[in-house]
């Protein structure tokens, strides 16, 4: 983050500088140092900024498409003349920008927001730190990332500014419907396949990073959780994507070269006998579709698991209950991820075998999720809980995560998801996980290590102001959905389900949903302003403000640039929790602490 | 290959990628000569699919010498292959577990 | 501090980083290839027959349509390359640059020779009008060959920089240099690898 | 278990499975709300008892005891029941065993953007030959050939499903564009409607009343709109309705 002292680079940057060949951390121009960085840290940031800007972009279509779920075919107040006549006439909505909103809402939350966040930001940022690396292995690799990132998101937002506007078809982009949409739904493909072109790149830089440069004596049962975390992440990531990237080199022929891989032929669209070879499988984009997207969903809880994990153990000060149980079921759970992806499927018309195969592969994958967020719960037993900011937001993560996860359940089972599936409950169900999940673990993880990029501290009244308005707006947000998603109100309805009768009674609650959610919007403003803020005016600290055991935490704050972090080359002597060792006078005992210096202190 | 490969080991390893050669294009004339054959369907991919993962594992044998390759690597595979397994079992077999029919125009 | 193990392994895995990252690379590469060659097999299973109708006209073999001889020429060609490619190496290895030069020239080669043939190829078959559209055998056919291509277009990149300006630092860095040939050798045998599965299964059933 | 399904706001059932489904559905919230009431007040114990300013120093060894175990245990014990005696059988008798042609009602239903077409064979019980080359999207959407003697019958409504109550229908389902998701609430019955594949979707009404078709797959831009009209008549009613649709096209042709 931009500390004072860097601010001389700024002015007196000189792009020709940056080809000195120095022997030793040659300077950089402002480009290579901020922009074309190839820093873990300056990544990280990167990253993470734009991540940020992702989620707010994406939060905002929502709250536009929340205004015509409450109020349907009225005029949008306020921001209505800022759309074209295409989108919304007179400022009331059209159901083709919804489907556009709700469509680049899900890609750019999922693949623009939460995955950059989790992964780009905090694993750039923290995993090095954390397992006493000097930066990535492929700090080259690392920037390649970072800019295929940028470039699909930039390609997914001019998307909106194409003939017949952004896709259409759902983040699912479902053909035969993605195939007959208009151009944006190329354009959502080539986007995919820069983001996809990212996250392997990421996931290649990850593993070998985390394999081949942890410090000495970092085993991997000595990892910290946030480390397991990125580790099986970055496997999913490695695995899973490419058959998305498969499949949409496959949908993009159907599109440009006119071929049939998905298309069955005798369609007939608006009365015309669509001209096509035909021989093609709606259904085999599901399969390939949902063999990452699956996974995916577990990209974006792990990360937020392991953040939770970090910022739990710190703050009760004790080692976190069945460490080691965690572990197994992290590499459990990416190793089930692949084989359950089907469930997305059931109604599609799936025979009693397959069907049972992923009911129960569902089941079983429910296993490890439970008994990780058990072994959270009862970490907190026996602990000194402190009510930091961070903490508030990971405690209020478990709960959330268990709503979400438990909703996952019955639709899990195929004969409970007739008539749940592609309801509000199925939205209530991943957005418990995502939103009030996810969300709220990354809010924690920049509050919590805020103070190691910056060397200052979140203003922790804000913070709990923002924490509060957040929690209770996201219940009010998503609890409703599962009354609408029970009463059987379909997802993606363009007024929310007004035409319908049985909807009738449970339809008030679209207003409130929508209100909660302008307000939550208002709560980020908090939020948004105790970040900038605290870059100049946050409460100085020290490296390890939080006492924290890790080793990011021994690295001063705003570690050094340039291949560096560390002075040295950590040793590691012991576990990543060691808090409250009876015998030591003090509460924690840092990973790269000598025993002799631990028990002396 | 690990630091310790000397020159020695090197020299000897051409003689194999020499032979490993000769085995590949053996084999390619094996498939063709076969597929020549037309047998139906199902024995001409059991032949086809078996030497085409003969060839394949001498090239990732010798070639990019997994033989003597690193646990690590190992690790990294073995998921590889399983998932690439199960992403062919589970889509195809669940082509076969459709209720109702495909129509075929 | 610079990032440790970019030239010597590490103790405890054995390996040095760009060897862990490049066969992270090809386990994604061959999630991709699965994914196209299983949606080769679901389509192909559904289909009546294959290569079937083309074009207005009835294909019973893939034989009618492609032709195997050029293929089983074009295998021979790659498989001589991956072969030229390891010796490379191994010239390296044996410290003599001259030799590897000789070879890497002719990996460059016989990529190129491959990619002439399959655009004689691919031209032919849109001389006759069968193009993507007209089918799914030609859809999987073009989409797959093509893939896999681009592929051997890459590494050829690859391979010249290596042959060309990139071996330069075989003067300042020679270890580093030889595992550079290593790993780039090892992405040339997967895309070799990856096509002595498309052969067979497009050109031969 | 108490059935809890009635305190889920589920729409009164009106199938004869409707009722074993919504059971399950009760039991799965059982599951839900059982962990939900061990943990959610542990959770708020948890945390006023060990708070910092009441509890300075924490222990290292942390929570004793079984309970994790307990509860994991109970999970699996619950999800074995819940997959091996209701779903995995419920799924094939709701979804793969359609009952007799013979003695059912077999009506064709094909979804567009943005409508359903629903196809009765007609008194001879044949449907008609059908093309895509005759597909009018105004007079002939289905592309029925009516020149074919089993299609002379044959009744075509669009938006409007009239069955009998009492007796099984059967629904061959499909599609002519995209992927549309057959929705009948009231019985409990969901099946994707995707183009190349006919699927056939049964089950028996109980209650005759009006209800409602709605499309619960994205299909674009009118897919908010994609409702039809569910009629489950009386065995009688449904006779005299067939009748009056049989005269009205005699009289009116098509
Ligand atoms: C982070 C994301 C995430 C996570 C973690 C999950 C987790 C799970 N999901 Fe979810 N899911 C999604 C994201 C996620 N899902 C998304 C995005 C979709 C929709 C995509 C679309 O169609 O657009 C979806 C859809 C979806 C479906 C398809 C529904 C349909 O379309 O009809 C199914 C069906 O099986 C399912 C099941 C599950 C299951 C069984 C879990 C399990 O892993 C959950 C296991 C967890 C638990 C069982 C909790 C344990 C709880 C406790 C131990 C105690 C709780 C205590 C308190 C509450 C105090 N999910
Ligand atoms: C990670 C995934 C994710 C996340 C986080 C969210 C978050 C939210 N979602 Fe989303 N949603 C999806 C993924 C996600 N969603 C998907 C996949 C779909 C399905 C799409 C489809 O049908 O195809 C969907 C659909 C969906 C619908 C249904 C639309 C429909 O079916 O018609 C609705 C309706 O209310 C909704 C609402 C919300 C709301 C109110 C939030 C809120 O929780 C948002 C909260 C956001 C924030 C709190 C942002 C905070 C950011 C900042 C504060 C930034 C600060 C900025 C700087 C410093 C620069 N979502
Ligand atoms: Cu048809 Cu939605
Ligand atoms: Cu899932």
């Amino acid at each position: 983050m931009a500390k004072n002292a860097h601010n001389k680079d700024l002015q007196v940057a000189h792009p020709e500088t940056s080809h000195a060949h120095g022997e030793h951390h040659p300077e950089l121009g402002f480009w290579r140092k901020y922009v074309f960085s190839t820093d873990h840290k300056i990544i990280g940031l990167q990253y993470g900024f734009t991540a940020l800007f992702f989620l707010l972009f994406g939060f905002t279509l929502v709250m536009i498409m929340r205004w015509q779920l409450a109020y349907p075919g009225e005029a949008i107040p306020l921001i209505g003349w800022l759309f074209s006549e295409e989108s919304m006439p007179g400022g009331v909505m059209l159901p083709e920008f919804y489907n556009q909103l709700g469509a680049m809402h899900g890609t750019i939350m999922v693949f623009l927001g939460v995955v950059p966040l989790a992964v780009g930001a905090f694993g750039n940022y923290v995993v090095p730190l954390q397992i006493g690396a000097p930066d990535m292995a492929f700090p080259k690799l690392n920037m390649a990332s970072y800019w295929a990132y940028f470039l699909g998101g930039v390609v997914m937002l001019s998307s909106f500014f194409v003939p017949a506007g952004a896709a259409k078809a759902g983040w699912t982009s479902y053909p035969p419907l993605a195939n007959i949409e208009t151009m944006g739904q190329t354009m959502w493909l080539l986007g995919m396949v820069f983001l996809i072109t990212s996250s392997l790149l990421g996931a290649i830089n990850f593993l070998t990073t985390i394999i081949q440069l942890r410090a000495e004596g970092l085993t991997f049962m000595r990892f910290p959780f946030f480390v397991w975390a990125q580790l099986i992440t970055s496997f999913l990531l490695l695995l899973a994507f490419p058959p998305l990237e498969a499949a949409a080199i496959l949908q993009l022929m159907d599109r440009l070269a006119g071929t049939s891989f998905f298309m069955p032929g005798g369609l007939v669209v608006s009365g015309q006998v669509m001209d096509i070879s035909g021989g093609g499988s709606p259904l085999l984009w599901q399969h390939l579709f949902w063999f990452l997207a699956h996974p995916e969903v577990y990209v974006l809880i792990l990360p937020a698991m392991g953040i939770v994990a970090e910022i739990i153990a710190n703050n009760t000060r004790k080692p976190l209950w069945g460490y080691k149980a965690m572990v197994y079921s992290v590499i459990f759970l990416g190793f089930m991820s692949f084989i359950v992806w089907a469930h997305h499927m059931f109604i599609t018309g799936m025979g009693t075998a397959i069907s049972a195969f992923f009911q129960i592969t569902t089941m079983i994958i429910s296993i490890p999720s439970v008994i990780i967020l058990s072994a959270l719960f009862l970490s907190l037993w026996g602990g000194s809980i402190r009510f930091t900011t961070p903490m508030l937001f990971a405690l209020g993560f478990l709960p959330m995560f268990g709503i979400g996860g438990l909703t996952g359940l019955p639709l899990g089972l195929a004969p409970t998801d007739i008539h749940l599936h592609d309801t509000y409950y199925v939205i209530g169900h991943f957005h418990y996980v995502v939103a009030p999940g996810t969300i709220l673990a990354l809010f924690a993880g920049i509050y919590y290590w805020y103070p190691k990029i910056t060397g200052r501290s979140m203003n922790d009244l804000l913070g709990k102001i923002h924490f509060w308005g957040t929690i209770i707006c996201m219940n009010f947000i998503f609890m409703p959905m599962f009354i609408q998603g029970l009463a059987g109100v379909s997802r993606r309805l363009y007024d929310g389900g007004q035409l319908y009768q049985f909807a009738q009674p449970v339809l008030k609650w679209n207003e409130v949903m929508s209100i909660a959610a302008w307000i939550m919007g208002l709560v980020q403003i908090v939020f948004i302003v105790n970040l900038f803020m605290s870059i100049r005016k946050g409460k100085k600290v020290s490296d390890n403000p939080w006492e924290a055991t890790t080793l990011e935490w021994s690295a001063t704050s705003s570690p050094p640039l340039a291949h560096g972090n560390f002075e040295t080359m950590p040793q590691v002597y012991r576990g990543p929790y060691e808090y409250s060792v009876p015998g030591n006078s003090r509460d924690f005992a840092p990973q790269n602490e000598p025993e002799e210096k631990v028990s002396a202190a | 290959m690990s630091d310790s490969t000397h020159a020695e080991d090197v020299k000897k390893h051409v003689r194999i990628y020499i032979a490993v050669f000769g085995a590949l294009a053996a084999l390619t004339v094996v498939t063709v000569a076969v597929a020549y054959l037309h047998l139906s369907i199902v024995p001409a991919l059991i032949v086809a699919l078996f030497i085409a993962s003969i060839k394949g594992s001498l090239v990732a044998a010798y070639f990019m010498h997994l033989i003597s390759e690193k646990k690590v690597i190992f690790a990294l595979l073995i998921f590889t292959v399983i998932f690439l397994a199960v992403l062919f079992v589970l889509t195809i077999s669940s082509y076969h577990d459709q209720i109702g029919g495909h129509i075929v125009p | 501090m610079d990032i440790p193990y970019t030239v010597t392994a590490r103790p405890d895995t054995g390996v040095y980083n760009a060897k862990v990252g490049i066969w992270l690379f090809l386990a994604s590469e061959v999630m991709l290839f699965g994914g196209l060659f299983s949606a080769y097999i679901f389509l192909r299973i559904g289909a009546p027959a294959w290569p079937g109708m083309l074009g207005g006209q009835l294909y019973k073999t893939s034989f009618d349509i492609l032709n195997v001889p050029i293929g089983t020429f074009n295998t021979m060609v790659l498989i001589a390359s991956s072969v030229t490619i390891v010796m490379s190496w191994a010239s390296l290895m044996m410290n003599d640059f001259g030799k590897y030069k000789r070879y890497m020239g002719l990996t460059i080669l016989c990529g190129l020779a491959f990619l002439v043939v399959k655009a004689f190829e691919y031209n032919a078959k849109f001389s006759h009008g069968l193009f993507p559209a007209e089918g799914n055998f030609l859809a999987i056919y073009f989409t797959l060959t093509g893939l896999h291509g681009l592929h051997v277009v890459g590494g050829i990149i690859v391979n010249s920089y290596f042959w060309g300006p990139g071996s330069k630092m075989w003067k300042t860095d020679p270890k580093r240099f030889t595992n550079r040939i290593e790993v780039a050798g090892l992405y040339w045998h997967f895309v070799d690898i990856v096509w002595i599965f498309l052969f067979p299964t497009i050109y031969l059933l | 278990m108490p059935d809890i399904s009635p305190y889920l706001g589920l729409p009164e059932v009106a199938s004869a499975h409707g009722a074993e489904l919504d059971y399950m559905l009760g039991l799965v919230h059982w599951l839900m709300l059982i962990l939900f009431v061990i943990w959610a007040p542990f959770f708020i114990y948890v945390l006023i008892r060990f708070r910092a300013s009441k509890n300075p120093r924490a222990s290292y060894t942390g929570a004793k005891g079984r309970l994790a175990k307990i509860q994991e245990g109970g999970v699996i014990i619950a999800e074995l029941v819940l997959l091996f005696a209701f779903a995995i059988p419920a799924w094939a008798v709701l979804k793969v065993q359609p009952p007799d042609e013979n003695e059912a009602v077999v009506v064709r239903v094909t979804g567009e953007q943005f409508a359903w077409n629903i196809h009765y064979p007609g008194a001879d019980g044949a449907f008609g030959k059908q093309d895509i080359k005759l597909v009018d999207t105004q007079t002939n959407p289905l592309g029925i050939d009516f020149n074919d003697p089993g299609a002379m019958d044959d009744l075509v409504t669009v938006n409007e499903l009239h069955l009998p109550a009492g007796k099984p229908a059967i629904i061959h389902l499909g599609s002519k564009d995209v992927i549309h998701s057959f929705a009948l609430n009231a019985m409990r019955v969901k099946q994707d409607a995707i183009p190349g594949i006919s699927v056939p979707v049964y089950f028996t009404p109980t209650k005759p009343g009006n209800y409602e078709i709605s499309c619960a797959q994205l299909c674009g831009l009118g897919h908010y709109r994609m409702r039809g009209k569910l009629v489950i008549h009386t065995p009688e009613e449904y006779r005299n309705w067939l009748q009056k649709m049989a005269q009205d096209l005699e009289e009116y042709g098509r």
